[in-house]
């Protein structure tokens, strides 16, 4: 075959190009011959293709996603926000911390273990290019039904990928989610969390400048593996009968990862790298295009210097290829001798496949002919954007109408009880230990709260205690009964997890899921959840730093429930004062922050007693929630509460239960006035904790919410070894225990 | 009974991070002359009754649906002698 | 003259920087030790760090085993220096034989993390001195190749030379961090050599040593105080 | 270039969870008659030169000292056709 170089492209204006098959539109492919003024050679044809993929360039959420820049809140914390590898946030001290979350649903559904684990690896990738040590990782996860068979193929194998990649990196898992829902049939999701520290003065950028600069590819050989995975793969529907397209997913080799990144710290420790980026979606292709893109000239590469693993893979397939665990960098000549020792050093394989030049262009030489002249703007920047027709569907009327209100409610203790026992029971509300003590959570010696606690928390100075904690959540049955409603009370529920451990939230990060985006219902969800998230960051103070966006998250017809997951990032001056879940101290009184009104739609209750979804979901009331966040962290600081737990999904019952149990103790509650004990035990208000009060604390504490202005409850007290709720029920410690951890295992193990 | 071994390896195209790690110690431990490993998986089935073309086609079902996952790997069925 | 306590960096080695923190907090001197050095930097001691050296690929701890640094180890032990393997390194002294058995993947097949209860069996090590015989302890547990076994000759020389060094702790329930995590043999936890100067064990002391940290409980700090007694009073 | 095959397995007196996990899955995926299972590892080398006695000779101890741990294992090497 011969090489398609750019001289023969120009000499051949009408040779046939499967710009079709590779994922581009007609208009597209007219777009390419526009800029470049000719047909794109088939190395410019790939490189386009990827990167003006779903996956890639955003092309559907662009419109949508602007709201973030937008409606940014006012904030000094912000180092670097959206558009670089990951946000950096500052925390205090000269620290900055870079947090990102990420989506690896697709491949994780084919080939669940390496699916999984090579997008642990592609996000911890991502915080390594800011210029960050990666500190922890966080895995919300969502499955289909808990007893379809083929949860039973999906799930073990995308934990063990998870685990078996964050493990052996050396990345402790601090948490994440597990939920079930057969609308995740055929469409799991598996997105990674990971967060990264640095000094300020550390923070590295993705760009190439500096003509003569040369451009180094170090880590893994490139291999003919996951050519257009990610960005192919994530940006079509899966048919019916499965994945339409089986292009090879990529092999993770978590080693070579530990050693890229003990290897790149080391690079960044003596100022070797002028600008960095990791290689992901899109390998090359993206790398380049992006470095020189947001560089000052242009950049010139010879290809056939990349080291490979197959010596016959073709110039178009180099530039496409996802092999996993390769950075690019930009470095100084004076530099290279030193930066290509110490990658010896780490028996990292590093080649320099180009330099920055004065130009404007990104040209690739293949043995000297030239195959790519292209601006990089256009490839990495300056893609397609479309302004997707969108339309609340003619569902939502009658789904919001289908109010859970209206089930029938227990009529007795006893039914009361029942109900509550098989709530905690359920697979969404049961203990996830199973899974999570898969996970390594001790390394590196700075976790001070990891699963099941509200976030988890790593300290990051050992001198000072300074530290940082994070949750993710999302409730995609709540985003389904209302998208902009939904994607604030995710924000609100991550915030409040933050808070409640004793950290001030500060930013956030968000992985956006959701079905096809050629389906116009599809599409008004995304644009409802979109801007429900631009307005609740704005009303909360917390900026968005980056995401991701994952679509046609859909098998058929049938989409998945919109879910936006979120995660919010907080800090606490002094890790010592942080605030655990659990009821350890007995006699202790339990308070309940904030106000219960009969809310069940989208409920955990509605799920499991009644197998509905209707209705609305809990009411969103922000400035609550933060005012609820600043009394958890100022009872926190001063030393009043010694337990708290947020309320969320299974409602007041669910949190006692799991604070009890994690202590070990009972406790005894009592029905406040004015709420019925079905409402107070199993709605799902929002802006709600639980805590755990001293009696020597009792009146500074209630005075501090009474003069903010926050309903405070007393509840009940830690006693005993039962959950008794007065005039209802009684459940001993030890029932609850097997109802609540009995469940994962029996499904799965 | 018969023993029938199910060889999974690999595709060639794939990485293969074990069989790299060996390869690459070979050297270090004075063994010199080995351009390549790949490291897969063996499974030794013991079969009761015949091992006719009817229980061949079982197992390479089997091999094909369960043992191996042929996304990423290619697997090879035979009888043990 | 604080003792100098040497800790092994293999390419994968995880815990290597936790256990620097444990040997400091413990009032000794933490000496990075590099996997193609030779040179023991006059240590008195050395640990090897839990962690996925070469990525636990052909056998976890196979491949470090052949390191440079290995083989001053091998030699420095047989002359009686202490060495102390946690969780991988306990992995690597198996395969370079300087413990006798080896280790399996556990016999649920997960990676297993949890806080564990060990009993600890014999204070004549120079890595238990400052615990009593039959005293509980409870360290993380963290490995998915923990299943301890030898021939039944081999563990019955071990359990009669009073070699047996910790057994997973079996009171109680399973959930609560007592009980066998993966199958080993008779419950070994950790093991010595005949001269009590090396010793391996699957969980983690170098994770349990700060009162905030991991599970809260520093029970670990004993194995690096119980080696520099002895360093100091030798 | 001849391809040399080394068989690693459990000896047969060492307890084998992973195949024990699979026979127990292969009636669940319908799959009967099959009354045990073990799992082990196989590696392909790639070797340069003659693979005459000698060649086998060093991959045999190669096998011994590294491919597999004879306290746990038994291997078998075999020039593949
Ligand atoms: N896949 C997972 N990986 C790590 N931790 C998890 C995972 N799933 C759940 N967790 C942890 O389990 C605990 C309970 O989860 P969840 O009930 O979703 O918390 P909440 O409702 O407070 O957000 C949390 O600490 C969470 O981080
Ligand atoms: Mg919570």
């Amino acid at each position: 075959m011969t090489l398609d170089t750019v001289k023969h492209a120009e000499q051949s204006p009408e040779a046939a190009q499967p710009w079709k098959d590779l994922g581009l539109k007609q208009d597209e492919y007219e777009r390419i011959r526009e800029i470049l003024g000719r047909r794109p050679t088939g190395a410019e044809l790939a490189m386009y293709s990827v990167m003006w993929s779903e996956h890639c360039s955003y092309k559907s959420s662009k419109v949508h996603l602007k709201q973030f820049g937008e409606k940014a809140p006012q904030t000094d914390a912000l180092l670097v926000g959206i558009g670089e590898n990951a946000g950096v946030v500052d925390v205090g001290q000269g620290y900055a911390v870079t947090f990102k979350i990420e989506s690896h649903n697709h491949p994780s559904y084919i080939e669940p273990y390496q699916g999984a684990a090579t997008g642990v690896g592609g996000i911890v990738r991502d915080i390594l290019a800011m210029g960050a040590r990666p500190v922890a990782v966080m895995d919300p996860l969502r499955f289909g039904a808990a007893d379809h068979p083929d949860t039973k193929r999906v799930l073990p194998g995308v934990v063990a990928g998870v685990g078996g990649y964050g493990n052996c990196l050396g990345l402790p898992n601090i948490g994440g989610e597990v939920v079930f829902d057969p609308c995740y049939q055929g469409n799991p999701l598996v997105n990674a969390l990971c967060v990264g520290v640095m000094r300020h003065e550390d923070i590295h950028l993705a760009k190439a400048s500096g003509a003569g600069n040369k451009v180094i590819l170090y880590g893994a050989r490139t291999g003919g593996d996951g050519i257009g995975g990610v960005s192919v793969l994530a940006s079509e529907t899966f048919d019916a009968t499965g994945p339409s397209r089986r292009p090879a997913v990529q092999v993770g080799d978590p080693f070579q990862e530990k050693l890229l990144i003990e290897c790149t710290l080391e690079l960044f420790r003596e100022k070797l790298v002028t600008g960095i980026q990791d290689l992901g979606g899109a390998g090359l292709s993206c790398a380049t295009s992006e470095l020189a893109s947001a560089g000052s000239g242009g950049m010139r590469v010879e290809l056939d210097s990349v080291p490979l693993r197959d010596a016959t893979l073709s110039p178009e397939e180099i530039l496409m290829s996802e092999s996993q665990e390769r950075m690019c960098a930009i470095v100084e000549p004076g530099k290279v001798d030193r930066f290509l020792e110490i990658c010896e050093k780490w028996d990292v394989i590093a080649t320099v496949i180009g330099e920055v030049t004065d130009g404007t262009r990104l040209e690739i030489f293949w043995h000297g002919e030239q195959i790519v002249d292209v601006p990089p703007r256009s490839v990495a920047h300056e893609g397609p954007t479309y302004e997707r027709p969108y339309a609340r569907p003619d569902w939502q009327d009658a789904l919001q109408a289908d109010d859970a209100g209206k089930l029938p409610r227990p009529a007795s203790g006893a039914e009361l009880r029942e109900q509550v026992l098989a709530v905690v029971a359920s697979p969404n509300q049961a203990s996830k230990a199973w899974i999570t003590g898969q996970y390594d959570r001790f390394v590196q010696g700075n976790t001070v709260l990891a699963q099941p606690e509200d976030s988890g928390m790593i300290r990051i100075d050992e001198e000072t205690d300074l530290g940082v904690a994070i949750a993710t959540d999302g409730n995609g049955r709540f985003a389904k009964l209302d998208p902009y409603a939904g994607a604030q009370l995710a924000l609100a529920e991550a915030y409040r997890n933050v808070a409640a451990t004793g950290a001030k939230p500060l930013a956030i990060s968000d992985c956006l899921n959701f079905g096809s985006p050629e389906d116009p219902a599809v599409m008004w969800q995304f644009a409802e959840a979109t801007r429900g998230l631009a307005d609740g960051c704005l009303a909360l103070g917390t900026p968005v730093t980056g995401g991701n966006v994952s679509l046609y998250n859909q098998t058929g017809e049938a989409a998945i429930h919109p879910t936006p997951v979120v995660a919010v990032l907080g800090v606490i001056d002094d890790v010592n004062r942080r605030t655990p879940m659990a009821f350890t101290d007995e006699g202790h009184l339990i308070y309940l922050l904030g106000d219960t009104r009969e809310e069940f739609g989208g409920s955990a209750w509605s799920q499991v007693v009644h197998d509905h979804l209707g209705g609305l979901p809990p009411a969103v009331d922000l400035d609550r929630e933060k005012l609820l966040g600043e009394i958890l962290i100022s009872a926190s600081r001063d030393g009043m509460i010694d337990a708290a737990h947020d309320l969320s999904d299974g409602g007041l019952i669910q949190a006692v239960t799991e604070s009890c149990l994690r202590g070990g103790l009972g406790a005894r509650l009592v029905v406040p006035d004015g709420v019925d004990a079905f409402t107070f035990l199993l709605s799902e208000s929002a802006g709600r904790a639980v805590v755990a009060v001293p009696r020597s604390e009792e009146l500074r504490f209630t005075d501090m919410c009474g003069a903010r202005g926050l309903p405070v409850t007393r509840i009940g007290v830690i006693d005993g070894e039962a959950v008794e709720v007065q005039g209802e029920f009684s459940i001993p410690l030890t029932e609850l225990r097997d109802a609540h951890e009995a469940t994962i295992p029996a499904l799965l193990a | 009974m018969a023993r029938v071994v199910v060889d999974v390896m690999l595709k060639p195209e794939i990485l293969d991070p074990q069989g790299q790690a060996v390869q690459r110690a070979l050297p270090r431990l004075g063994f010199a002359g080995i351009s390549d490993v790949r490291q897969g998986k063996r499974f030794e089935l013991e079969v009761e009754g015949p091992v006719d073309e009817a229980a061949l086609a079982r197992i390479r079902e089997m091999a094909e649906t369960f043992l191996a996952n042929t996304v990423i790997e290619d697997f090879n069925v035979k009888v043990e002698s | 003259m604080t003792a100098r306590i040497g800790v092994v960096t293999f390419p994968g080695t995880l815990d290597d920087r936790d256990t620097q923190r444990a040997v400091r907090l413990a009032g000794a001197e933490a000496v990075p030790l590099w996997h193609r050095d030779k040179d023991l930097k006059q240590v008195d001691a050395v640990v090897l760090p839990g962690g996925f050296s070469y990525g636990d690929y052909l056998r976890a701890g196979a491949i470090s085993r052949f390191s440079p640094v290995m083989a001053t180890i091998i030699g420095q032990a047989e002359a009686g220096m202490p060495v102390l393997g946690i969780c991988n390194g306990f992995q690597v002294l198996t395969e370079a034989h300087l413990l006798p058995g080896a280790m399996l993947r556990n016999n649920d097949l997960h990676f297993v993390c949890r806080d564990q209860k060990l009993r600890v069996e014999t204070s004549g090590t120079a890595w238990t001195a400052d615990f009593r015989a039959g005293q509980e302890i409870s360290i993380p547990l963290k490995n998915i190749d923990g299943r301890y076994t030898a021939d039944e000759h081999t563990l019955d020389e071990l359990e009669a030379e009073g070699r047996v060094v910790f057994r997973y702790a079996d009171r109680g329930a399973a959930a609560d961090g007592y009980g066998n995590p993966n199958g080993s043999l008779r419950d070994i936890a950790g093991i010595t050599n005949a001269a009590g100067n090396v010793v391996g064990l699957m969980p983690h002391p170098e994770h349990a040593v700060e009162s905030l940290i991991g599970t809260g409980r520093s029970d670990g700090l004993g194995f690096f105080t119980s080696v520099l007694k002895k360093l100091v009073n030798a």
